[in-house]
């Protein structure tokens, strides 16, 4: 079974990474950006049981993601 | 078995006579395995088969010298017990294709090899090249290099203190990225890689093996192993973490009486490694592949001793001890394996799934590889007229410190942690050498690496000398006893007869002013074929030397005080050819400035003992170099956010000659009372003139002109940030 | 009454332990003791220190890893029963992803790594972390890439109004703004307290401010938490 | 027009971070754990425009990928 979990800055977060591409995008010279956001992911492998939806959840609640910041979302591979 | 073709051999780099010696060694053809190791042990890098002749004629031993090369690093004596142990390395080529793991393996490389002989790393330093300004690549390849050399060594812990970062055109395809370690060791606590005893067991420790920067002749092995789809070279990606773990599990396991003989596994990985210590201890080895850590499927025998996976150590340990090695590896949540024995057979014997799959006598093997004595020609000069142009003195001394290799760095240094371990005293913006307290104790070793490439390329034997005489005046400036040097020759193809001129002469200047200041060549690396397209590099011969300061109160910096006054040390002749105000003016011939080693020596130990005698009077020195006078006062003037006055002395003609000219041995030093400096000067007849006193918030030349010291920062900040924003 | 002995917390990967190891026997004059991240019970534990460094190779977040180490849990258990724990620089990612302190701290703004000098104004001279600091600006130095504070709006009031900032970036002279902001932290934050104001977590780091050849002003720090003991 | 790039790691490319995760997780208590890998995405919006998807592929692959270690895929969202 694999899932895959999705992190990404809440609403409103500032992130100096995705600030910075942005920039050197449009220095690149393509104008037509208008937005751009940066997450994660993690491809979990875990052996087939009953309540393994739970255990990743717990795994990206507790560790993978950080909620003072981040959002995750998990989905079934 | 299949028959080696000749296109395998020659993807693996050896030529047909090196083939029939292998031949001749093994009475019999090898197969893939072997030719695989035979082709790494005698590469080049491994070999040092071009350049094996002229190193020898190196100066290397001396007073201090506890262990030349030949060894993973060069040791010397600093008295108290204690020992410092120092040496540079390319990932010249690495850095190019990926400048970020490149750069941060090439230092995790170096500083393997220094706390592989026992030795805490105290001080990293770097030296870096790359191509124009303007070149596409070179922007993307400075962050990425120094990102690479500044994770790696944060994370690990040990301060990167020093080095030069230069740009020039000829790097634009062939950057240079020559990372130096400098460690700590106590005397009777240091390593050595000689194998011992027979059935002793090989003990490997590190990051599991997978097909990391496996030689670029894998694609050839691809012709004997059908399923080597993913076989393809691979970039090897550094693991500071895992470095870490290595380093204080090492250390800790070396304060047992466990390890009879330790090799990282840098170049050529398992192979060299498990060669080394076998050669030199003159016995056999056993390696039993599938016990090899690996971190990928189906590794082939020729995958596995080819690797250049890295964080990856090999040991040779008492039996008694090797539970005790595993529980302190497991401590540190490091597995270490077992992976073969030494027999007294004289062979290495590789066994894979119960077969004896590759068989090489050891001593052979090392001792006839190759050694050449390559042609080499003079090349020749071209004269190049060009449009040249001319500056007042102001103007020159503006362009040059806003141009790209004298602007400040601050963009670089800052992103290297310069305070951990707390016994950085300064770092090189600080001093014309590194100053590292040794720690917990009242003395401190000072560090330095340095290279003029435009000089070696006009005139390598000279250049080079030149290069060994600046690092030694760094040396003296910040207080320091100069005790030896590392080297790190970076050249073009020496298949090439002007090029292969270019390393003989490169050895030869450095042997000549090693000789004279009793500076001996401790340890060192060679990196060739640093050419694209037939385009060489310019000859870069960089010294990292190292010295002693027996109390901390002689370490100087570039420090000075309101009421300072400055003097210079030493003859200004007026020599501008190849000068850095010659090159601005677009004036690019000429020959380097003539070195009289006598003088220098003279000058050097003058400063050495007055610094020692007279420290409370001395703030601080500076020596000179590229820029010349005009841009050392400059620079002092840039660090220390004071203005000076400068006054031309009477007796001085040549007003510009006097400024910009790059004459040898001399030093700016400053002092708070001159009574003592003038005295001593004149009884041991050497060269002073004063030349300016501290004062005021701006640069300023009496009659001249004056620049603020905030102007002054401005230009020098300016085209760094510019460059590394766009 | 334990023995007076401060415990520095080790992580694979710490590596300011040793020097925050000296800078509190020589300024604090007591005794230290290190104890390894796998350790579940700590004895001495008038004081906790959890230092600097990479700890756990700062993989995923930094500080993150650290915070699922057993010895972790103890100092979570001990901070509770109001046991004084200062956590410098990799220390002070630790404690915010353990919850232990608000916020978290992102990629400098830069997303560089920064090693400098930085200044700090004292902005709450009443905690038991700062109140004999004596100075109302000093320098520490700091390196990091992840020092960037943040915080909700919410949990920053909250820092505010319980005047459990003790640290801003600010100039030589005091001036706290954008241009004395190395990292792009919120506020110029540059350390915390908890509520309790039992726990301290700061990014630069006094421990590298305590030799002769540096600026001093790391020994007024750890001079000022004697009375702690 | 969003377009979401996926970056991960090439085949055999080591990866230690996703290692310290994996030790990790494992420390924690859960013993189903098979594999973890770890890839990044960008979420970038342009204006609606011809050769849209032709630009995000060279930004994926000058700036958002190190072609020498990662692999990128782009998809329509
Ligand atoms: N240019 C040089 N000058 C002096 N010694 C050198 C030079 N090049 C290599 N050496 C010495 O040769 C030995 C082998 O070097 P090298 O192959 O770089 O070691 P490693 O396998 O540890 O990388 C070392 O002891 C090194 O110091
Ligand atoms: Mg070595």
């Amino acid at each position: 079974m694999i899932y895959r979990v999705y992190i990404n800055y809440k609403k409103g977060i500032l992130d100096p990474e995705s600030e910075a591409i942005k920039k050197t995008i449009s220095n690149m010279g393509f104008k037509s950006l208008k937005n751009l956001s940066k997450g994660k992911f993690f491809d979990i492998e875990i052996s087939e049981k009953k309540n393994g939806l739970k255990e990743i959840e717990k795994i990206s609640k507790d560790l993978l993601s950080n909620p003072v910041i981040e959002n995750f979302k998990i989905i079934k591979k | 078995m299949k028959k080696i073709s000749q296109k395998t051999i020659k993807e693996h780099g050896l030529s047909k006579n090196e083939y029939s010696l292998i031949n001749n060694i093994l009475k019999r053809e090898p197969n893939i395995l072997e030719l695989g190791i035979f082709s790494v042990m005698w590469s080049e890098h491994c070999s040092y088969k071009s350049t094996k002749k002229w190193l020898k004629t190196l100066p290397t031993s001396g007073k201090s010298v506890i262990c030349g090369p030949g060894e993973n690093a060069g040791i010397i004596d600093i008295g108290d017990e204690d020992a410092i142990v120092f040496k540079m390395e390319s990932h010249n080529h690495p850095s190019f294709i990926e400048p970020y793991q490149g750069a941060a393996t090439g230092v995790g490389g170096i500083m393997r090899d220094i706390f592989t002989m026992g030795a805490r790393p105290i001080a990293n330093l770097n030296s870096l090249r790359f191509g124009a300004p303007k070149h596409p690549k070179t922007k993307n390849l400075l962050s990425g290099v120094v990102k690479g050399i500044g994770d790696y060594g944060n994370c690990v812990g040990i301060p990167t203190v020093g080095g030069e970062c230069f740009f020039h055109e000829s790097y634009n395809n062939n950057i240079l990225v020559n990372a130096m370690c400098v460690g700590l060791v106590k005397k009777n606590k240091i390593f050595y890689s000689t194998a011992k005893g027979i059935g002793n067991p090989i003990i490997y420790v590190g990051s599991k093996t997978g097909r990391d920067g496996i030689h670029g002749a894998t694609m050839a092995s691809a012709e004997f192993d059908d399923q080597s789809e993913s076989s393809r070279p691979q970039v090897q990606v550094g693991d500071p973490f895992m470095e870490k773990l290595l380093l204080e599990s090492c250390l800790e396991l070396m304060k047992e009486d466990a390890i009879i003989a330790i090799q990282d596994m840098g170049a050529a990985g398992l192979t060299s490694s498990s060669f080394e210590m076998a050669s030199k201890g003159s016995c056999g080895v056993k390696l039993y592949l599938d016990l090899v850590p690996c971190r990928e499927e189906n590794m082939s025998p020729y995958e596995m001793m080819l690797s250049e996976t890295q964080e990856r150590m090999l040991m040779i340990v008492k039996p008694t001890k090797k539970k005790l090695t595993i529980d302190i590896f497991r401590k540190w949540g490091l597995e270490a394996v077992e992976i073969g024995e030494i027999t007294n057979t004289g062979n290495m014997e590789i066994f894979f799934k119960k077969n004896l799959v590759g068989k090489l006598p050891i001593k052979p093997l090392a001792e006839s590889s190759p050694e050449y004595d390559r042609p080499s020609k003079k090349p020749k000069t071209i004269k190049k007229k060009g449009n040249y142009k001319n500056f007042s003195i102001k103007d020159a001394l503006v362009k040059i410190i806003s141009s790209p290799n004298h602007s400040s760095k601050k963009w670089i240094f800052n992103q290297y942690d310069r305070s951990v371990m707390c016994d950085t005293i300064f770092s090189s913006e600080e001093s014309d050498a590194a100053v590292v307290r040794v720690h917990n104790s009242n003395k401190a070793i000072a560090i330095t690496c340095d290279c003029n490439p435009i000089f070696c390329n006009s005139n390598p034997k000279l250049g080079a000398a030149i290069g060994v005489a600046e690092s030694w005046r760094n040396l003296i400036s910040s207080g320091a006893e100069p005790i030896a040097i590392t080297d790190n020759l970076n050249f073009g193809n020496p298949e090439k007869e002007e090029i292969m001129y270019q390393i003989k002469e490169a050895i030869e200047g450095i042997k000549m002013a090693c000789e004279v200041l009793k500076y001996p060549v401790v340890s060192g690396n060679v990196s060739l074929y640093n050419e694209t397209n037939k385009k060489s590099i310019i000859p870069t011969p960089v010294i990292g030397g190292v010295g002693l300061i027996k109390k901390l109160s002689h370490a100087k910096g570039f420090k000075m005080n309101f009421g300072d006054k400055i003097f210079l040390v030493g003859e200004s002749l007026g020599h501008l050819e190849l000068s850095e105000l010659n090159r601005i003016c677009n004036k690019n011939t000429g020959k380097p400035p003539p070195l009289d080693l006598k003088k220098e020596l003279k000058n050097g130990l003058f400063i050495k003992n007055f610094i020692k005698k007279h420290h409370s009077v001395v703030s601080g020195c500076h020596d000179l170099s590229d820029g010349g006078l005009i841009l050392a006062l400059a620079e002092l003037v840039l660090k220390n956010k004071k203005g000076i006055k400068v006054k031309i002395p009477k007796n001085v003609k040549k007003i510009k000659e006097w400024f910009f000219c790059e004459d040898q041995s001399r030093y700016i030093i400053i002092v708070k009372n001159e009574k003592e400096l003038i005295s001593s000067a004149k009884i041991n007849e050497i060269n002073l003139q004063e030349v300016a006193i501290v004062d005021g918030n701006s640069f300023s030349i009496i009659n001249q002109f004056e620049i603020s010291v905030k102007k002054l920062i401005s230009y020098n900040n300016t085209w760094f940030k510019r460059f590394v924003q766009i | 009454m334990p023995k007076r002995i401060i415990s520095i917390i080790v992580f694979p990967g710490s590596n300011c332990d040793r020097d925050l190891a000296i800078a509190i026997q020589n300024h604090l004059n007591v005794k230290t003791q290190y104890v390894w991240h796998d350790n579940s019970k700590i004895d001495n534990y008038e004081m906790i220190f959890i230092p600097g460094g990479f700890s756990f190779g700062d993989y995923l977040r930094a500080g993150v890893l650290a915070t699922k180490s057993p010895a972790l849990g103890e100092v979570i258990r001990l901070a509770k029963k109001g046991v004084p724990i200062i956590g410098i620089c990799n220390g002070f990612q630790i404690l915010t992803e353990c919850n232990l302190l608000d916020g978290t701290l992102m990629n400098n703004k830069n997303q560089l790594f920064i090693c400098d000098k930085s200044y700090l104004k004292i902005e709450n001279n009443k905690s038991i972390f700062s109140k004999n600091l004596k100075k109302s600006v000093v320098q520490f130095p700091i390196a990091h890439a992840q020092g960037n504070f943040f915080a909700s709006n919410d949990s920053l009031k909250e820092l505010e109004d319980n005047n459990q900032i003790i640290f801003r970036y600010c100039s030589k002279q005091g001036v706290i703004n954008e241009k004395n902001n190395p990292n792009g932290s919120l506020n110029n934050i540059a350390g915390i307290t908890n509520k309790q104001k039992n726990i301290l977590g700061m990014m630069p780091h006094p421990e590298r401010a305590i030799n002769k050849f540096d600026d001093q002003d790391g020994v007024l720090f750890f001079n000022g938490l004697k009375e702690l003991l």
